[in-house]
């Protein structure tokens, strides 16, 4: 089984694509499927470490919380922009020790923190698991700590 | 009614798009480092591809899709390479 | 459709196949993909001359061959087209590519990556600007044996071909450039890319529209005057043909033929007798840049110190004859200026092979370093190359001896060699413009031409004695150069087709005529390109 | 073919707004790439772009062609997943980018090489 | 619409134009790339420019040839965009070629005096 | 025996002689003897087989199928005068040939000269019998060929190599212009046959052309018989072989320019012009060459001067227009020949036996070879013109000729006083050789010890000058029926009488004759000392040499002017051939447009699209942008060229091309990634003087550069706008949108044209990628990064020194930090691009997509693998063969497209049809999707191996820079 799909995920998501991509029909579910098969072989090729996802109930609760924040995110940077962002001095580096080592969690974690509008991933050593931030409004530094942290703790219940 | 409303907001939010095209080709064009003309080239394409979207609502065809699609999941390979360059000054090693 | 029905695209599928199939071997298999590429040029050959005889054919019924690809009909789909002018230059191609294929064998094939596929491909290339009846195919075609020659001019590498290849590759894009801008107007204007079609509705585009087809034409004319070399879009050609390998320099004699080709065909055909208002467009400027060529390559033969660039400029001599030749459009000059295309292209193909064996001799240092250059020591990916050693033969420089004096006779157009009959007999029809012995006053612009192309062969004449004594008679300690048969033939057999059409030169000479008469009136090319019948199509499931 | 024109008021309008709501983000977004004044700052103005930006007119093309089709058209989500995915890899990488640019030429208040490498804890803030 | 892309195809002929005639290898490149960019919207508008026209049928429907724009000079561009691509990419590894052989990014191969 | 046929014999054999003994082996003196000697005799008993046809006034005529188009055709014609020749090249020739075989030495490589003297022999008769005008200009130009070749036969002397291009240049020249001469005869006969052309010398002399005809046939003439004033060559020419000298340059190939003249004097001569020119040359040369005869040191070089006196001599005959001089010239020809070949044997003979030539050097030889001294005190008579010997019968009839009134005019009054004074010229040089050569006292150290040589050496000579003795005594019966059907055959009915006879009383000829002999005695007897010891030429001008002169126009001329026009004229620089492409293409295009009133159409306002024009404002920016930066920051203009191609792959949007933006955009990533994968090898440049332009030369030529940027580009706008704006014409276009979907199966037309209507387009664009991916790889096989680029770029050894200083650290750390996450994400976008891949290929032909577009995806997700984890790990896990692919996709192509042979269709023709798969439904299959897989094919492997070659010289460098490293060390 784990041979011939070696990402079941993986692959089943691509079906997916596949389907939204053309149209919901017999036909496509199977070309899709094909097509989805071949791509996850290409995929063994590469061997990305395999991400095994032991808490799939988090997972909404995950997308919620990402959801709130960046759209709270953008109506916090959108209001900084507008009220003339050249005159505040409030931005900064803000260095935060992580546990979460999983690749895929880190990317998944990275994902969020970059596109949510005022905090950016600048740097990680891999090493000592530390990880640069830069945030727009840095007026609380703990504060944006926390919020990663949080979804750092999420992650980790979920992939590790 | 609501006809011209709908054709006056894709008429504004191109606008906007145009706009903000705008602002990142004057990020691309004065820097002043190189990361700035970066971080605007890649801003160009997604706003490109939001105007894309809005083109496409406008004439009712589905057909710029896929191009949207392309732009999303293949737009960033030059920018990835770019970002490359600057930290390595070499893209592939 | 019988199997032979087909043998008008074979000259472009042949070496695409081969070429693409020569892909899937290792470059380290060179004799096995030697052999392919060998027997392909073969097979070219007697293919194309296979299509000679088909095109010359007397049956009474119409000598235009049309293949619809596709099975498209004529003006909306592509066609190949095969008359006397194609399948001659299909022949004369196929010819210098047996020659410099074989020559290459000896030792260039080995100097650089995928030397066979490039060489195919440039035969593909050729032959299909050769046999095309569509004006953006023809680009394509163009592209195809542009890329190839990209390709091959760099061929070996080195500071000398990257320097001469960077202008070479510039200045083509820039003429690539060029022709899509005035293929496209053409089309904006026109509707159509066929060229039958094209001569057709060229006479019919109203008034407010000719001076954009005009400047259309003009566009396309500049970028094939810079493939013809003509002066003074043209410095960069004798600087790109020296410094290519020479079997490369052998086989690109025929490239710059081919943007005289397209210019002959195109200006007979849309802006001959029948173009209405655009008739004789551009043809004073083809006589005048063609003398001015022909000026400027003489005097360049004259100040060429090396012999390649001797012979490049030769190419000049004889592209500024030809464009002056066409320029006049009359049957007789033409008929002329395409035995001169022939003889000129033969020779100086053979001098570009003979001068890399001759100058093996003159300087051993520098023939060395031709060679070790190829295999540089820096490329870690290529093994070393077993060195064959090359056996002297007899007389080899008596031969070479031969072959120089027989291209320099060629060259500059002495007796009794092809190169005077074909100067003959430009010179002849001009100085007859209506017709032999029928008087009338010759134009002070023909004069001029005639001085020019008796002058342009003193020239060459002066250049290569010069070479000649300071190769052959000057040195004291004769070394000879050790030179493979593989590498004599080549050369001789070029020269011997010289010689066969000096002897033969009567029947050439009805061929040419032939050639030049219906090109002069194209209406029966038209007519068959545009009613070539389809194959009736089978029951398409015509899908609602 | 189908013309926008066709939509149902009420689609039309939610079209209209999110559609608004959209690139007004996304000209806010290049409105901070203009106006902010590090490379740092301005890095965060693009995703308000990527974000609700994209996602605004996302829906309002989801809405848009699910009504004209009469069917739920689904496409775009394919997009927001694939901005939201790539977008993150473009900033991360330029970030480090610009943050070595600026170490190597000592140039402006960025955290120096210690921040994250550093064994100790407590230095490094700039 | 047509005359900004008129003006459009003048300014990037033009830019590309002036870089081509520079000294400077990368200079060239970047004048070919543009050139390119203006030579292939040339051949574009030779079909006329029309909007929400394009040359993809309906299914089923019967054409009706007046309601698409002409897909020739489509097909063309197309031909032209690879042939360009290929040819960019040629200069480019012949333009490090030169660089590295010669020393120089001078287009003659050598530094004028 | 045919006698056509034996014209034909008589011109073939020489050549086949000539091509049998080039194969002879190096030593075989005796057989190329053999060979040539027969073939000489051969051809003279075919030429007196023919004399009973010639005698009788007819002419011979033969003809052979050449290019009768062109009305030349290897036509032959042979009568009394052409005979008289014939027989003259046939039976000298024989007796050069006997006299070569004693003369050469063993070590020469004999069969080149002999192939050479034959073929020569070949190509004079040709000149002789040709019957028609073109076929004379033919082997005329073939006699200077072999000439060049004799002359240049021993080709390690300089002297010789130099005389040998001399005569070639000089001759050839001649005989290009003889060449322009012909066409104009033929231009006014309608023919270039010889019978024609005679029998039209009133139409000749009466046109308009006769002029430049005359000029232009005797600058051929008196370039080849070396007259004033082109006779500089011949003396250089002495340097050949006596036996080339003797037959070429006495007896025959000198003889053409004369014999040229005379055979076209019934056409050219007798009017006012020919009179002029001829005999001035003639009259120059015949005064100057005895003159300068007199005062030569080398006995070659006195017979060679001597010649061109005596063909001045001939020339001035011909140039009277009287049919009395014509006679005399006919004459003197044959009698020159005679005593003139006799006497350069001879001075072979001395030279080879006594080892010099110089007549200061030798002395008193009669002793040592009396036969020969008195055989050329013969010949030398005959030639000062001594009664009863040849020379002095046709000097009388000169004398006569001298004396009458021609054309009234200085050239006629001086005539006879310059006749009386040359051979008295004539008459001291003829002395100054016997007297100084043979008489006196013994010559002291000569480099051999001279003796009679052998017999049949000294046999030509004998029989020559018994040709001189015999004809002198009785002309009458031995040359006299010969002369006359020459001279009939020249003149026709014009023929005089005349009559040959040693006595014609006392006559103011013979008077003149006698002052000339005593004069020339007596002037010897002055000049004698002076000339035993001066320098080599005339004392007067002797600083004024011909041939220096000569060599100098020819340096100027041919190399230094040459080379500067060529420069001035031409370009080596990039630059100035583009601005010229540039400047021509606009003026091509703007001059129909200007010429015809270019109006480019009504400014239309309709549907003006603010978005559109912001968009283009930033394409225009964009581009604007990128000129300016690309000089100084490349990266800044590969941004702005990446949003300009941006804003084209938006125009394509917005005006209703898919498929373009799809393409464009793609090819724009693909680009971006290769040009930066470039910059890496393309260093910074150091010096950036930011001042520039600095002179006042450099900024106008930038503003011209501009001036011709804008040019440019307003004319694009120009047309494009007004072929936008007028009324489309009816396009092939319609036929495929009616189409597209009923025959070619697809509904995406642009992809059906590209797949099917024209696939063949496709099918050479896929090729052109192919060619150059596969250039690129191996351009890069040999690829010698710039010295300054090939370290490690500055980031790098910043960051592996930061890497390698830290002790928590590890090398690459920094690397693989940088890459921890994003490569993460990189490589989970691998299979997702594949479907998209696979998506936009099997929509293609319906909806925007297809094939090209696919593997441009395709290989943008190798490309992102290779960003993400670097050239090495990628290629552990993926065996990528790009070259394969590239096969592949053109066998693919070619493959789908004869399939359609097999039904019976022409190439590329494809078949779509519907297939019904149970549970799925109805499937479209077109062939045409075939043919878009091997395109796809093509495209991935091309696309993938430029980029994946120019990724790997980063690795090759890193190899490399470890090797020299290893070998460092091991050194240490
Ligand atoms: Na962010
Ligand atoms: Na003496």
């Amino acid at each position: 089984m784990s041979r011939l799909l070696p990402y079941p995920l993986l692959t089943v998501s691509l079906v997916v694509m596949w389907l939204l991509l053309n149209s919901f029909s017999l036909g496509h579910a199977i070309l899709g499927t094909a097509i989805a098969l071949f791509a996850s072989r290409a995929m063994v090729a590469l061997q990305p470490s395999k991400p095994r996802l032991r808490r799939w109930d988090l997972i909404p609760k995950l997308i919620y919380l990402v959801f709130i924040d960046i759209l709270r995110s953008n109506i916090a940077v959108t209001s900084i922009i507008l009220k003339g962002g050249h005159k505040r001095q409030t931005s900064g580096f803000v260095m935060i020790p992580l546990e979460l080592r999983d690749r895929t969690g880190l990317a998944i974690l990275a994902c969020i923190i970059t596109s949510t509008p005022g905090t950016a991933w600048v740097d990680y050593n891999a090493a000592n698991g530390r990880l640069l931030t830069h945030v727009l409004d840095l007026v609380d530094e703990q504060g944006w700590i926390n919020v990663i942290k949080r979804y750092e703790h999420l992650l980790m219940e979920i992939f590790e | 009614m609501s006809g011209i409303i709908l054709i006056l907001a894709i008429a504004l939010s191109q606008l906007f798009l145009v706009a903000a095209m705008g602002c990142n080709l004057y990020r691309m064009v004065r820097g002043p480092r190189a990361q700035d003309r970066v971080l605007a080239f890649d801003a160009l394409y997604v706003n490109a591809m939001l105007l894309l979207l809005t083109f496409g609502i406008r004439s009712g065809t589905t057909l710029y899709f896929e191009l949207a699609l392309i732009i999303a999941l293949l737009g960033f390979v030059s920018t990835v390479a770019l970002a490359k360059f600057l930290m390595r000054g070499e893209v592939i090693e | 459709m019988l199997l032979s029905d087909h043998l008008i695209i074979l000259p472009i599928l042949l070496p695409l196949a081969t070429g693409a199939l020569l892909l899937l071997f290792d470059e380290r298999r060179r004799v096995l993909k030697a052999l392919i590429s060998a027997v392909s040029v073969l097979m070219l050959a007697i293919v194309a001359v296979a299509l000679l005889r088909l095109a010359d054919a007397d049956t009474g019924t119409p000598t235009t061959g049309v293949y619809l690809l596709g099975n498209w009909p004529a003006p909306f789909g592509i066609v190949l087209v095969l008359d006397r002018l194609s399948a001659l230059m299909l022949t004369l191609t196929a010819m210098l590519a047996c020659a410099s294929l074989f020559y290459s064998l000896a030792r260039w094939h080995k100097s650089g990556p995928h030397f066979h596929t490039l060489f195919q491909f440039l035969l593909m290339g050729l032959n299909g600007a050769f046999l095309t009846g569509d004006l953006f195919n023809l680009f394509v075609f163009f592209e195809v044996l542009l890329a190839a020659s990209y390709g091959l001019v760099l061929h070996g590498s080195g500071t000398l071909r990257v320097r001469a290849g960077l202008h070479y590759i510039v200045i083509n894009l820039a003429g690539a450039s060029l022709f899509l801008i005035g293929v496209s107007l053409i089309y904006g204007v026109t509707g159509t890319l066929n060229m039958a079609d094209l001569a057709v509705r060229i006479p019919a585009v109203p008034e407010e529209n000719r001076m954009l087809l005009e400047a259309g034409g003009a566009i396309l004319g500049v970028a094939f005057l810079v493939k013809a070399g003509m002066w003074p879009l043209s410095f960069w050609l004798p600087t790109a043909y020296m410094a290519a390998a020479a079997p490369v320099a052998a086989i690109f004699v025929i490239l710059s033929k081919v943007g005289v080709y397209i210019i002959l065909r195109l200006s007979l055909l849309l802006f001959g007798a029948g173009a209405g208002a655009s008739s004789g467009f551009g043809e004073q400027w083809l006589l005048f840049g063609g003398m001015a060529t022909i000026a400027f390559g003489a005097i360049g033969v004259l100040a060429s110190q090396a012999m390649g660039r001797l012979a490049g400029f030769s190419i000049l001599v004889s592209s500024g004859t030809l464009l002056a030749a066409i320029g006049l459009a009359e049957i007789e000059v033409t008929s002329g200026a395409l035995f001169y295309m022939v003889s000129s292209t033969l020779t100086i193909s053979a001098f570009f092979l003979l001068i890399e064996l001759v100058e093996r001799a003159q300087d051993p240092a520098a023939d060395i370093l031709a060679v070790t250059r190829e295999a540089y020591g820096d490329d870690l990916d290529d093994e070393e190359e077993e060195e064959e050693v090359g056996v002297a033969i007899p007389a080899t420089l008596a031969i070479l001896g031969i072959c120089f004096a027989g291209c320099g006779l060629l060259l500059a157009g002495m007796p009794p060699l092809s190169g005077f009959i074909a100067k003959f007999a430009l010179l002849t029809a001009m100085m007859n413009p209506e017709g032999f012995g029928a008087g009338g006053v010759i134009p002070a612009m023909i004069w001029a031409l005639v001085a020019l192309l008796i002058l342009s062969g003193l020239s060459a004449m002066i250049a290569m004695t010069r070479a000649g004594i300071r190769t052959f008679w000057a040195p004291i300690e004769g070394t000879v150069p050790r030179v493979l048969l593989i590498e004599i033939v080549p050369v001789a057999f070029l020269l011997l087709l010289c010689l066969a059409i000096t002897v033969q030169g009567g029947p050439v000479m009805r061929y040419m005529e032939a050639t030049a008469r219906s090109l002069h009136a194209p209406e029966n090319y038209i007519r068959d390109v545009l009613s070539a019948p389809r194959m009736p199509a089978p029951a398409r499931e015509a899908h609602q | 073919m189908t013309h926008p024109s066709d939509l149902p008021a009420w689609a039309a309008l939610l079209v209209a707004f999110f559609l608004v709501v959209g690139s007004g983000l996304t000209l806010t977004g290049a409105i901070g790439l203009l106006r902010l004044k590090s490379f740092y700052e301005r890095m965060h103005a693009p995703t308000l772009g990527t974000t609700w930006g994209a996602g605004s007119i996302l829906i309002a093309s989801i809405t848009c062609f699910s009504v004209l089709g009469s069917r739920p058209v689904l496409h775009e989500i394919l997009i927001t997943v694939f901005v939201l995915v790539t977008t993150p890899v473009t900033l991360m990488l330029l970030a480090r980018a610009a943050l070595y640019r600026d170490r190597a030429e000592t140039n402006g208040n960025v955290p120096g090489f210690e921040t994250v490498d550093s064994l100790g804890d407590e230095e490094g803030q700039p | 619409m047509e005359l900004i892309l008129a003006i459009g195809i003048g300014v990037l002929v033009g830019s590309g134009v002036w870089l081509l005639l520079r000294p400077r290898t990368y200079q060239v490149i970047v004048g070919l790339s543009l050139i390119s960019y203006g030579v292939n919207l040339f051949i574009f508008s030779m079909g006329r420019l029309r909007v929400n026209a394009s040359p993809v049928l309906p299914s089923g429907a019967p054409v009706d040839p007046t309601q698409y724009t002409d897909p020739i000079p489509q097909a063309l561009v197309l031909t032209a965009i690879v042939i360009g691509f290929a040819t960019t990419a040629l200069f480019l590894v012949v333009l490090l070629a030169s660089r590295g052989l010669t020393g120089s990014d001078h287009v003659d191969g050598r530094e004028p005096n | 025996m045919a006698d056509d046929t034996s014209l034909i014999l008589m011109l073939v054999m020489p050549f086949v002689g000539s091509l049998i003994a080039a194969f002879l082996p190096s030593n075989a003196r005796n057989a190329e003897a053999w060979l040539a000697g027969c073939i000489s005799l051969a051809g003279l008993a075919l030429a007196i087989s023919c004399y009973p046809h010639v005698a009788a006034g007819g002419a011979i005529h033969s003809e052979i199928q050449w290019l009768p188009s062109l009305g030349l055709n290897i036509s032959l014609r042979m009568d009394g005068f052409a005979w008289l020749f014939a027989m003259l090249i046939s039976g000298i020739g024989f007796l050069v040939v006997l006299y070569a075989r004693y003369y050469m030495s063993p070590e020469d490589p004999v069969p080149r000269f002999f192939s050479f003297f034959l073929a020569f022999m070949g190509a004079m008769l040709g000149v002789v019998i040709s019957g028609n005008l073109i076929l004379l200009v033919v082997f005329w130009e073939l006699t200077s060929i072999f000439s060049f070749l004799l002359i240049g036969y021993w080709h390690h002397n300089a002297s010789a190599r130099d005389g040998a291009r001399m005569a070639l240049t000089v001759t050839v020249s001649g005989g290009l212009g003889l060449l322009a001469g012909v066409l104009i005869l033929g231009h006014i006969v309608g023919s270039y046959d010889l019978d024609r052309v005679l029998a039209s010398g009133d139409a000749i002399r009466s046109h308009e052309l006769y002029l430049p005809a005359l000029v232009l046939i005797l600058f051929g003439a008196l370039t080849k018989s070396a007259q004033f004033p082109f006779h500089f060559w011949l003396p250089n020419a002495m340097a050949a072989p006596t036996p080339v000298s003797a037959y070429l340059h006495s007896a025959t190939m000198v003889k053409a320019g004369v014999f040229l003249m005379a055979r076209l004097w019934p056409v050219l001569a007798g009017s006012y012009e020919w009179f002029w020119i001829v005999g001035f040359a003639g009259m120059m040369s015949l005064l100057l060459g005895a003159y300068f005869a007199i005062f030569q040191q080398d006995i070659k070089g006195l017979l060679a001067y001597s010649t061109i006196s005596h063909l001045g001599l001939i020339t001035l005959l011909l140039s009277l227009g009287s049919p009395l001089g014509a006679v005399a010239a006919i004459f003197h020809m044959m009698n020159h020949a005679t005593f003139k070949a006799s006497l350069f044997m001879a001075a072979g003979i001395i030279d080879h036996e006594s080892g010099t030539r110089d007549i200061r050097r030798l002395s008193g030889l009669f002793r040592f070879m009396p036969i020969t001294a008195t055989l050329a005190m013969v010949a030398s008579a005959a030639m000062a013109g001594v009664p009863l010997l040849n020379g002095f019968l046709s000097k009388e009839m000169f004398f006569a000729e001298a004396i009458q009134t021609h054309e009234v005019s200085i050239l006629d009054t001086a005539a006879p006083y310059v006749a009386v004074v040359a051979s008295a010229f004539a008459v001291t040089y003829s002395i100054r050789f016997i007297h100084g050569v043979f008489f006196g006292p013994a010559p002291t150290d000569l480099p051999h010890e001279p003796h009679e040589p052998p017999f049949l050496m000294r046999f030509p000579i004998q029989l020559l000058v018994l040709a001189c003795l015999i004809v002198g005594i009785v002309p009458g019966l031995t040359i006299g029926p010969f002369l006359h059907s020459a001279v009939t055959s020249v003149l026709g009915p014009q023929t005089p009488e005349y009559s040959l006879a040693v006595w014609h009383g006392f006559t103011v000829p013979m008077i003149m004759s006698v002052i000339a002999l005593a004069g020339g005695t007596l002037l010897y007897l002055l000049l004698k000392d002076y000339l035993a010891r001066c320098e080599e030429g005339p004392p007067i001008l002797r600083r004024l040499k011909g041939q220096r002169i000569f060599e100098r126009i020819m340096v100027t001329l041919s190399w230094r002017w040459a080379r500067t026009l060529e420069s001035r004229l031409g370009t080596r620089k990039l630059q100035p051939q583009l601005r010229l492409l540039v400047v021509i293409a606009f003026c091509a295009a703007a001059w129909p447009l200007y010429s015809q009133g270019f109006h480019p159409g009504e400014l239309v306002w309709r549907g003006i699209d603010l978005v559109f024009a912001g968009i283009w404002l930033i394409g225009i920016l964009c581009a604007i942008g990128a000129a300016y930066q690309a000089k100084f920051h490349r990266l800044a203009a590969l941004i702005l060229l990446g949003g300009a191609g941006l804003v084209t792959c938006m125009t394509f949007v917005w005006l209703s091309a898919p498929d373009l933006a799809v393409t464009q955009l793609l090819v724009e990533i693909v680009t971006t990634v290769l040009i930066l994968l470039g910059l890496r090898w393309l260093p910074k440049r150091f010096h950036m003087d930011f001042t520039e332009p600095t002179t006042v030369g450099a900024r106008l030529r930038r503003f011209r550069d501009l001036a011709m940027a804008i040019s440019a580009g307003m004319g694009m706008t120009l047309i494009a706008y007004a072929v936008m704006t007028r009324t489309p014409p009816e396009t092939i276009a319609d036929f495929f949108l009616e189409r597209s979907y009923l025959e070619g199966g697809g509904r995406n037309v642009v992809n059906v044209i590209l797949v099917d209507f024209r696939a063949f387009d496709t099918f050479g664009e896929i090729t052109v990628l192919g060619i150059v991916a596969l250039t690129v790889f191996a351009l890069l096989r040999r690829f010698r990064p710039a010295p300054d680029s090939i370290e490690l770029p500055e980031q790098q050894r910043i960051q592996r020194a930061f890497d390698e200083e830290r002790p928590d650290r590890q090398h690459g750390d920094t690397l693989n930090d940088y890459l921890f996450v994003p490569s993460v994400i990189m490589q989970w976008l691998f299979p997702v691009i594949i479907v998209l891949a696979a998506y936009l290929f099997i929509r293609g032909h319906d909806l925007p997509g297809g094939g090209f577009a696919a593997g441009v995806a395709m290989a943008a997700a190798f490309i992102l693998q290779y960003m993400a984890a670097g050239t090495t790990w990628v290629e552990d896990r993926l065996r990528v063969l790009p070259v394969n692919w590239i096969g592949l996709g053109l066998l693919i192509a070619a493959c789908v497209g004869a399939g359609a042979w097999i039904f019976g269709y022409p190439f590329l023709t494809s078949h779509s049809r519907y297939i019904d798969i149970p549970l799925v439904g109805e499937v479209p299959a077109a062939t045409a999707a075939l043919f878009d897989l091997g395109v796809f094919s093509l495209v991935v492997g091309a696309t993938v191996l430029m980029l994946i070659a120019l990724a790997h010289q980063s690795i090759r460098r890193l190899r490399a820079s470890k090797i020299a490293a290893a070998a460092d060390e091991e050194i240490a």
